[in-house]
């Protein structure tokens, strides 16, 4: 019931958001689904956690072997949380942001916030499919229409890029359902094709899979859709892209790839896990270069995906309890960014860090929140990201499945001091240093900004000093996903 | 039965119609009545109410897949008349001279023969000899090349017509010759189908070259790569409303004979031809894809895509399935209603070029929005028809556990289409522009919003289609 | 007797309120309302942490875990948050709270100039610090540790660039930042080892699977002691990670006092003395430490000789006397490093603050060319300033002088040359604070006259502090007075004995040779004298004004050490990423995408050509298709 | 040698070089006349075959409606050798050069056909016969027979839509 | 006869109309040699027919008729294109005054 309701308030409230003439309330409207939705997330949560709430199956296509099948485990529990919190979020962020035709504007991130749930909840290839698309329409459109200057190029190269990789990945859904004994694409099924499915078979078909979560997440070198994607995009698209969208890699490769295709996972395992290093290392270099806040972000988030991916090649209980935590921490602390960046660039109309400084004297409370969103981001104690990136990076150092573990878990690490350095450069150029006539007549925060970056970063806090619950949530997903990479690596 | 003569019968009397009334929108009407009732004779067929019970010599077989397909073919048919009738009256109308305004040009006669295609289609669908293949192909061409000549003063439209022509006649001959050595291949002497390929024929090098020749001339039909040639510009020199009508109703309906033939007396010796029809796919999927992205006309492009598409129809050849079958029927009712409706809009703008289309949401939201569901059903895009239909194209290959290089190959086609689509999509909404439009009539809209309805319901439910489509199961 | 270190969460805690309270409220808190409060937390956390010593004293005292949540459970790894009260952190606690709570009451007043929101930010971030100090010490794993480890690099960087609107001052902070986090990942690391070799972070856990024989292979110790060192270099300001440490002079001058030179930097001291075991069973690391501690105590004496920047000097001085217990430790004199900690803390703490009263007289001057006779107007100050002076120099009977010389005594034992080079360095050191001394506050003044006009001492919650930490620096030293001179007198040695019992018993104390040790201890306070004298004599009528020429001039540049890491290290780095950026990125990698996208349009192009508009060659390529497909025929039936 | 052998070649000759002679002739209304030297080589081929219903509607049909419907298009245009412009040299040599590989290639796919012992019935059966083929044509091709209707109906409808002029 | 002389005769006379297709420029002669591919595919056929005829005659007596047949279908086909057929070359050369088919190359890439 509550993941067919996750999927439902979102389209059905974007569809009626369409239809609203005013645009105040369209903005209402949407904040009230939005919220809405949230609620019958924490209800999933908190309240009603037996299977029966959790888990809807509905005949869909029988002839096709497909059912609208749709269920909350540990991991869906917290993307769908993470998916349900960010919208309210971005919708109080971007209150103040003007946008024509906004009611289109808000309809359609209604819709992009169903498809992202039905992605994460999606226990049927063919569903998953769907929905991977469906969130890809609504934010395309998004991107072209409210985007930046260049934003028809680089919205487009963005769906080319994630489209090429999903319709790739269509391939791989279709053989393996073709080779299901009993014509099904329900998640079992494919679970029980593992020990069917030759090794031979699994090196290629892994491909046929990997790229269309590695161009997602982004995985170096199919990343270059993404800088150019945030920046362009409208900063309320950019947050679901980089808050949510990205994880919807992650997801296909915890759910659909590594249990599925055990073996040919642990095939290249070593391979990925030396692109995601790569990337990681590039990533960083390439974020101290920037001076345009938002390719900053993007570059950083990179790194950040790259180490994600990395952990869940390690194939250990520690890494991919944390890769399950960074999930919702990631973004969380990118939402917390990109608030920041949204709210600099509406008052200064510039993204560029060389014509910004000393807003510190002007806002404190803004550079006070995104010290510690920034603190965040470089995964300090007692921040949600250190949690994260503390156990992935032990999982790594753990992992039994290469031989490489020290080697990855010290360039990697090389990632964690170049983050502090342009981490700490982005904070020294806005925020310190003396004011100029652009930031002279800087303002503080609003309230409603005020509330989101506090929401932020006390879940921020919350999370880093006490994980347990989050941990405990996932733990069960964690340990079935390990044994069906496991027995089939043996 | 029931289509063939009702077809024919209504053709001759929408070629008398002209005689007794110069009121153009009662012909309309009689032809739209006309379709209906053809539509709903169909559909008794189906249900086993066959009214002229003929000896065909069991020339043609009326199974449940080919009168299917009739449904199909005059369903998009009645959407089309419904949507573009209007347009066909203007075809070839002198603007200066106030009779041809009020009558049009021609118009009964448009109509006859439109209905005499949907004759010939619906021979080609429900044959069961090599000569009522040929026969139905014909009395689709033929008419065609008029249809396509219509606008009589246009040079674009003679020329369209005269390569046409020209080239439809020679793969004609083409298509003849293969026939020619398939009977003399067969054992019996014999034109039925399934009697061709039975027995020692199958060895023959005359079995071979006639069964490549008529492969030739059916991609020739079908526009195949490397025998498309004559698709862009005919599609492009006829008047939009009949390219609409030949790159929907006319392909579908010579994919259906298609697969038919190659399903039904190929089927046992696919190991021999598979070889050529995945070379065709892969040419024709490349040769369509790369070449419409350059393409400044949408209608030039629409022609292009038609070829694209073409190629993933091939796919059902190629693999000659249930699934196949199935497939091609969707592929036909989605492709043929999205296509129907992006022309639609096509024929109601002035300027053809992608700047013509700058622009357009803002004028025009609906035009705009249902050209989008078009367009992104032909893209394959989910919630569309456009994707099961392409999905089932892609499973049936997958599942013959071979030509896997083609299907990912056909998946990259498929994103470069999402290019050229959507630079149509691209310039409606995100350009600026002032687009010129001919006068829209009412309903018009609406009818658009119902096409746009169908192809999502097709992408949400293609289960009501299938479930009849089950039922084929067992040929 | 428990109740009160089942209490122990508190100590943390209070400060961590007192930043809670002041930062959020720093808008509405008036500054002597910040000032109490602010000072006030930390005093209570002092109070907490005496009763916590005196339990701690008791005899018969076993180690307490206080567990207070389960931090981190994954499968068989559990992380709990957890605080562990030993000899060890009882005395760490109290140096914190204790330095700490002077420093709060020394900054009440040396602050007053900033505006009350800064002045609360101020003393918001110092209260941070003490939290994040205390997590460090009391934590009873790694991971905790780790969180303090990582805080006070924070509180570092944030009250380095206190000042903002400065941007070398936010420079000097980043610069700091990073050079610690270098050595956090050598720590991180370390962890990482530690949980795949171990299956846990608990201190005990360790140590009791390490010291079983044979349970572990030296190697993987080593290994692991190397990574952990290198977290210690990082937070310790050693070679090669200790050029942060002079620029981090940036920040006000308490900050200097309480974490550049009494607490954080002695951060790396003791979680080295924490893992004691582990260093007593990897030797090679033994060594390493001991080599770069004195190789880091000689550098910086050297550069401390010829700088002109009061704070400069005492940050130099820091790092020399950080590499004196690295050496101490290195050599297996635990207590004596964890000695020299403490007396260090005092007279370092002293050092700076003096120094900040000099600073605040002189109106923010720090070059000590422009000062001198201060002597005259500022009698506490100098009075204090000279018993630190004394302190560091190594001069009996005040602090240093003990501490020191044990650490020495034990170098001597270990190897003569680490002796050798430890006097000599002990030589520069009584050298470098004397001229410092002398420069300061003998001769003339040589200021402007404004600045002379405004001279004055300064007020008594500046003093006060100074005072006091004189007093300790007097006295801390009889803590720990050699066997040499009265046997079992080393008080401090008894106290902190349960802390390196396995270390000892690996390795027991050799039994001192009473005359040697007088020897050495002669020889050191000689040389000490020495240096003292002729340093004395020398800048007191003659300062050291003119720029460095020659080999001064190395010196007084710092051996060029940032300027070669500038070369090898940043500049390189930043090459790299601009070439990534600027061509990697946008030419190859977007290169190729956006070439895959151009071949496609070219492709199209060039294949339109083929839709010649002709007939003739429609049909023609009709032909050749049909020719190809016959040919296919013919040779695959081959 | 018999007769029908001699026969058999010399129509075979005289087909083939009246083809040619169609292709290469410069002027329509020679290409038109050897074109009919064609169909007649061709009907004589009927003949032999014993295929006289056929023969006869060849030369009706063709030789006798379609060709003089050819001939008088060509003469309504007034056409001559000197209206059709040179094609291109190279493009003309390609044409020869791919008609000519398409039979090398129809040659050597069919060579290996065993046929060598399937004769063509020459002078003797009689399912050419006019009586017998009417018979079948009337019976079981009836439907195609009907059929043809609308291809003629749709032929006379679009010969009056384009031809006529308005 | 050899069923093979006929089916060699047959395809040259074919190949002879396609070169024909390909090397002229007039649109008539074109259409001409299209009637010549038809005309080799008709003799095929009757060949063919009586081929089967040949090889079946003791059992059925009206084998290979339908070749026949169809040949006769082929001609009426026939005869309708060449009315369509000239109709249009008869609008085209009422427009252009021309009938070479390269005269009419608007249609292109």
């Amino acid at each position: 019931m509550i993941p067919v309701l996750l999927i439902v308030i979102p389209l059905v409230s974007g569809l009626v958001g369409f239809l609203i003439r005013n645009e105040k309330t369209a903005r209402s409207w949407s904040l009230f689904a939005a919220v809405v939705t949230l609620f019958v997330s924490l209800s999933g949560l908190i309240l009603h956690k037996e299977d029966a709430f959790l888990s809807a199956d509905v005949a869909w296509l029988p002839a096709m072997g497909s059912r609208f099948s749709v269920a909350l485990d540990g991991m869906g529990q917290v993307l769908c949380l993470l998916t349900a919190i960010s919208f309210p979020i971005i919708f109080i962020a971007t209150w103040r942001t003007p946008y024509k035709n906004a009611r289109n504007f808000y309809a359609l991130m209604l819709l992009s916030q169903a498809g992202l749930m039905g992605v994460f909840l999606a226990m049927d290839a063919l569903l998953f499919y769907f929905f991977w698309e469906l969130a890809l329409i609504p934010v395309y459109f998004l991107c072209s229409i409210w985007g930046g200057e260049k934003r028809i190029a680089a919205s487009f190269k963005f769906f080319v890029y994630t489209f090429l990789g999903s319709i790739v990945m269509l391939v791989g859904i279709l053989w393996l359902y073709s080779h299901t004994p009993d014509h099904s694409f329900s998640l079992k099924s494919f679970y029980a094709l593992r020990d069917k499915v030759t090794g031979h078979d699994q090196l290629w078909l892994f491909w046929l899979f990997f790229i269309a979560f590695a161009i997602k997440m982004p995985i170096f070198p199919l990343h270059t859709w993404q800088p150019d994607a945030y920046e362009q995009s409208p900063t309320a698209t950019t947050m679901v892209l980089s808050a949510v969208m990205v994880k919807m890699g992650l997801l296909g490769l915890l759910r659909w790839l590594a249990p599925v295709l055990p073996l040919g996972t642990w095939a290249w395992g070593d391979t990925v896990s030396m692109f995601c290093i790569i990337g990681m290392i590039y990533a960083s270099l390439v974020a101290m270069q920037q001076d345009d806040l938002k390719r900053l972000v993007a570059y950083s988030s990179i790194a950040h995906m790259g180490l994600m991916c990395l952990a869940v090649f390690a194939t250990t209980q520690l890494g991919m309890q944390g890769v399950m935590i960074q999930l919702f921490n990631h973004g969380i602390n990118i939402l917390g960014l990109w608030i920041v960046v949204e709210l600099i660039e509406r008052q200064f109309h510039t993204r560029k860090m060389s014509e910004l400084g000393g807003l510190a004297q002007k806002a404190p409370v803004l550079a006070i929140l995104l010290v510690v969103v920034a603190l965040a981001n470089v995964a300090l104690p007692l921040t949600n990201a250190f949690i994260g990136e503390f156990l992935m990076f032990s999982g790594v150092y753990a992992s039994a499945v290469t031989r490489y573990n020290v080697v990855f878990t010290v360039t990697a690490g090389i990632s964690i001091i170049l983050s502090a350095v342009y981490t700490l450069n982005m904070i020294q150029k806005v925020f310190f240093g003396n004011t100029n006539t652009l930031t002279e007549k800087a303002k503080d925060l609003y309230p409603n900004e005020k509330f989101v970056l506090i929401v932020i970063v006390v879940l921020i806090v919350l999370i880093g000093v006490y994980p347990k619950p989050v941990l405990d949530l996932t733990k069960e997903t964690v340990d079935t996903l390990l044994t069906k990479m496991a027995t089939a690596t043996k | 039965m029931n289509a063939i003569i009702i077809s024919a019968v209504w053709g001759i009397v929408m070629m008398f119609s002209g005689i007794f009334t110069r009121n153009k929108t009662s012909i309309r009407y009689l032809a739209i009545a006309g379709l209906i009732v053809l539509f709903l004779a169909n559909i008794l067929d189906l249900q086993g109410h066959h009214f002229f019970p003929v000896h065909t010599a069991n020339m043609l077989f009326f199974d449940t897949f080919g009168l299917l397909a009739n449904a199909i073919l005059f369903g998009a048919t009645l959407l089309y008349f419904l949507l573009s009738a209007r347009d066909i009256e203007n075809v070839g109308v002198k603007p200066t001279d106030p009779e041809s305004v009020k009558a049009g040009v021609n118009t009964a006669e448009y109509f006859a023969l439109i209905f005499f295609v949907l004759c010939g289609a619906s021979l080609v669908t429900t044959f069961n000899t090599l000569l009522m293949l040929f026969l139905g192909i014909e009395i689709i061409s033929i008419p065609l090349y008029i249809l396509t000549g219509s606008d009589k003063r246009n040079l674009k439209s003679n020329e369209a017509a005269l390569k046409y022509f020209l080239m439809g006649s020679f793969s004609t001959g083409l298509m003849l010759l293969g026939i020619a050595f398939l009977y003399g291949a067969s054992s019996q002497g014999s034109f039925f189908i399934d009697e061709v390929a039975a027995g020692r024929a199958a060895i023959s090098p005359l079995f071979i070259v006639g069964l490549l020749l008529l492969l030739v001339s059916m991609a020739f039909k079908v526009s195949a790569a490397p025998f498309h040639f004559w698709t862009p510009d005919v599609y492009d020199g006829a008047p939009a409303v009949f390219t609409s009508f030949m790159a929907t109703i006319v392909k579908a309906a010579v994919f259906i004979g298609f697969i038919r033939l190659f399903g039904e007396s190929f089927g046992p010796t696919q190991v021999k031809w598979q070889l050529f029809v995945a070379i065709i796919t892969a040419a024709t999927l490349f040769i369509g894809n790369l070449t419409a992205v350059f393409q400044q006309s949408v209608k030039r492009m629409l022609a292009y895509s038609s070829i694209a598409q073409a190629g993933f129809m091939l796919f059902a050849i190629l693999s000659l399935g249930e699934i196949a079958k199935q497939g091609i029927l969707l592929y036909a009712a989605a492709y043929s209603v999205a296509t129907i409706g992006i022309f639609a809009v096509l024929i109601k703008m002035k300027d053809h070029s992608l700047e013509g289309f700058n622009g357009l949401a803002k004028h025009h939201p609906v035009l705009a929005f249902t050209s989008t569901i078009f367009l992104l059903s032909l893209a394959g895009i989910p919630l569309t028809g456009g994707f099961f239909a392409k999905y089932y194209m892609l499973l049936s290959v997958v599942q013959t556990h071979q030509f896997l290089w083609l299907v990912i190959f056909g998946v990259i086609c498929a994103a470069v289409s999402v290019y050229y689509y959507f630079r149509v999509i691209q310039a409606m909404y995100f350009k600026e522009g002032e687009p010129q439009t001919l006068e829209i009539p009412a309903g018009f809209n609406g009818l658009l919003i119902l096409l746009a309805i169908i192809i999502i319901l097709l992408g949400i439910f293609p289960q009501w289609l299938l479930n009849q489509l089950s039922d084929i199961i067992y040929l | 007797m428990n109740n009160v270190i089942s209490l122990v969460w508190l100590i943390p805690v209070l400060p961590l309120a007192g930043f809670l309270v002041c930062g959020l409220l720093r808008r509405h808190l008036s500054k002597s309302l910040t000032g109490v409060i602010g000072s006030g937390v930390i005093l209570a956390s002092f109070i907490l942490s005496l009763l916590i010593f005196g339990q701690v004293r008791q005899e018969g005292f076993q180690a307490v875990v206080v567990r207070l949540f389960d931090f981190i459970s994954v499968g068989k790894l559990s992380i709990s948050f957890a605080f562990q009260v030993d000899p060890l952190s009882a005395l760490f606690l109290l140096i914190i709270t204790g330095v700490g709570f002077l420093i709060h009451v020394y900054s009440t007043a040396y602050m007053h100039e900033e505006t009350a929101p800064d002045f609360a930010r101020y003393f918001a971030y110092l209260n941070l610090f003490v939290f994040s100090m205390l997590l460090l010490v009391l934590g009873s794993n790694y991971v905790i540790m780790f969180i303090g480890w990582e805080g006070v690099g924070l509180c570092s960087y944030l009250l380095i660039g206190y000042w903002f609107k400065n941007i070398e001052y936010g420079a000097a902070a980043r610069k700091a930042f990073i050079m610690n986090r270098i050595g956090d990942l050598g720590f991180l690391i370390a962890i990482f080892w530690m949980i795949s070799q171990f299956g846990t972070t608990n201190f005990i856990e360790i140590f009791t699977k390490a010291a079983m024989p044979k349970a572990v292979s030296t190697g993987v110790l080593t290994g692991i002691t190397l990574l952990l060192f290198v977290g210690a270099t990082g937070k310790s300001a050693q070679i090669p990670l200790y050029t942060w440490l002079p620029d981090a002079m940036a920040g006000p001058t308490p900050v200097s006092a309480l974490i550049h030179a009494a607490t954080m930097v002695t951060a790396g001291i003791y979680m080295i003395a924490r893992s004691n075991i582990l260093y007593t069973l990897a030797p090679v690391t033994q060594t390493v430490v001991a080599v770069i501690g004195l190789a880091t105590a000689l550098l910086a004496a050297t550069i401390a000789l010829k700088q002109n920047d009061i704070k400069k000097v005492l940050a130099y001085s820091t790092v020399s006397q950080l590499g004196y217990m690295f050496l101490g430790l290195g050599v297996g004199a635990y207590t004596g490093a964890v000695f020299h900690v403490m007396t260090h803390a005092f007279f370092k703490a002293l050092l700076f603050l003096g120094a900040g009263s000099v600073i605040h007289a002189m109106h923010h001057e720090q070059d000590i060319r422009k000062m001198g006779g201060l002597k005259k107007h500022l009698f506490w100050t100098h009075l204090t300033f000279l018993i630190a002076c004394l302190a560091i120099a190594g001069i009996p009977p005040f602090a240093g002088f003990f501490s020191k010389d044990e650490i020495l005594s034990a170098a001597y034992e270990k190897n003569p040359v680490y002796y050798a080079v430890g006097v000599f360095t002990a030589l520069l050191t009584a050298f470098y604070m004397f001229r410092l001394y002398a420069t300061t506050f003998l001769g003339k003044f040589r200021g402007t006259h404004e600045q002379a006009h405004h001279l004055h001492e300064s007020p008594s919650a500046m003093v006060i502090p100074l005072v006091v930490l004189a007093v300790l620096s007097v006295v801390a030293g009889f803590v720990g007075i050699p066997a040499a001179i009265a046997p079992d007198a080393h008080w401090l040695g008894h106290f902190l004995a349960p802390v390196f019992e396995g270390s000892t018993r690996l390795h027991p104390a050799a039994e001192a040779d009473k005359k040697l040790e007088w020897g050495l201890m002669g020889i050191s306070v000689g040389v000490a004298a020495l240096g003292m004298i002729y340093a004395w004599s020398r800048f007191s009528r003659k300062p050291d004004l003119e720029e460095a020429q020659g080999f001064g001039k190395v010196l007084a540049d710092k051996w060029y050490v940032d300027e070669l890491y500038d070369a090898i290290i940043v500049k390189p780095i930043n090459a790299l990423g601009r070439f990534f950026n600027s061509f990697v990125e946008k030419s190859v990698i977007d290169g190729i995408v956006n070439g895959v996208g151009r071949l496609v349009q070219y492709g199209g192009r060039q294949i339109r050509l083929l839709q010649s508009g002709l007939v003739g060659g429609y049909v023609l390529l009709m032909v050749i298709g049909i020719l190809a497909l016959f040919l296919v025929e013919l040779f695959t039936k081959k | 040698m018999g007769t029908t052998q001699v026969l058999f070649w010399f129509l075979s000759v005289l087909a083939l070089i009246s083809a040619i002679m169609v292709v290469v002739s410069k002027n329509p209304v020679h290409s038109v006349l050897w074109l009919i030297f064609v169909f007649f080589a061709i009907s004589g081929h009927y003949i032999l075959l014993n295929a006289q219903f056929l023969a006869i509607v060849n030369l009706i049909v063709y030789a006798g409606a379609i060709m003089v419907l050819f001939l008088f298009v060509i003469m309504l245009m007034n056409l001559n050798a000197d209206t059709e412009p040179q094609k291109n040299k190279w493009l003309k040599i390609a044409g020869v050069v791919a008609g000519g590989s398409l039979l090398l290639v129809l040659v050597a796919a069919l060579k290996h056909a065993d046929m060598k012992n399937q004769l063509a019935d020459m002078g003797s059966g009689d399912i050419g016969l006019i009586r017998n083929l009417g018979l079948t044509l009337f019976n079981d091709y009836m439907i195609p027979f009907e059929i043809t209707s609308v291809l003629f109906l749709s032929a006379i409808v679009g010969a009056v839509v384009i031809g006529k002029k308005d | 006869m050899p069923i093979n002389y006929y089916i060699f005769l047959s395809v040259a006379l074919f190949c002879i109309g396609v070169s024909g297709v390909l090397t002229r420029r007039n649109a008539i002669i074109i259409f001409m040699c299209v009637e010549l591919m038809l005309n080799a595919v008709n003799l095929l056929l009757v060949a063919f027919s009586k081929m089967h005829h040949h090889a079946q005659a003791a059992t059925n007596p009206n084998a290979g008729i339908d070749g026949q047949l169809f040949v006769f279908f082929i001609m009426v086909v026939a005869a309708a294109e060449v009315s369509v057929g000239l109709a249009i070359i008869v609008m085209m050369y009422r427009n252009t005054h021309s009938i070479d088919v390269n005269f009419l190359n608007r249609l292109k890439n």
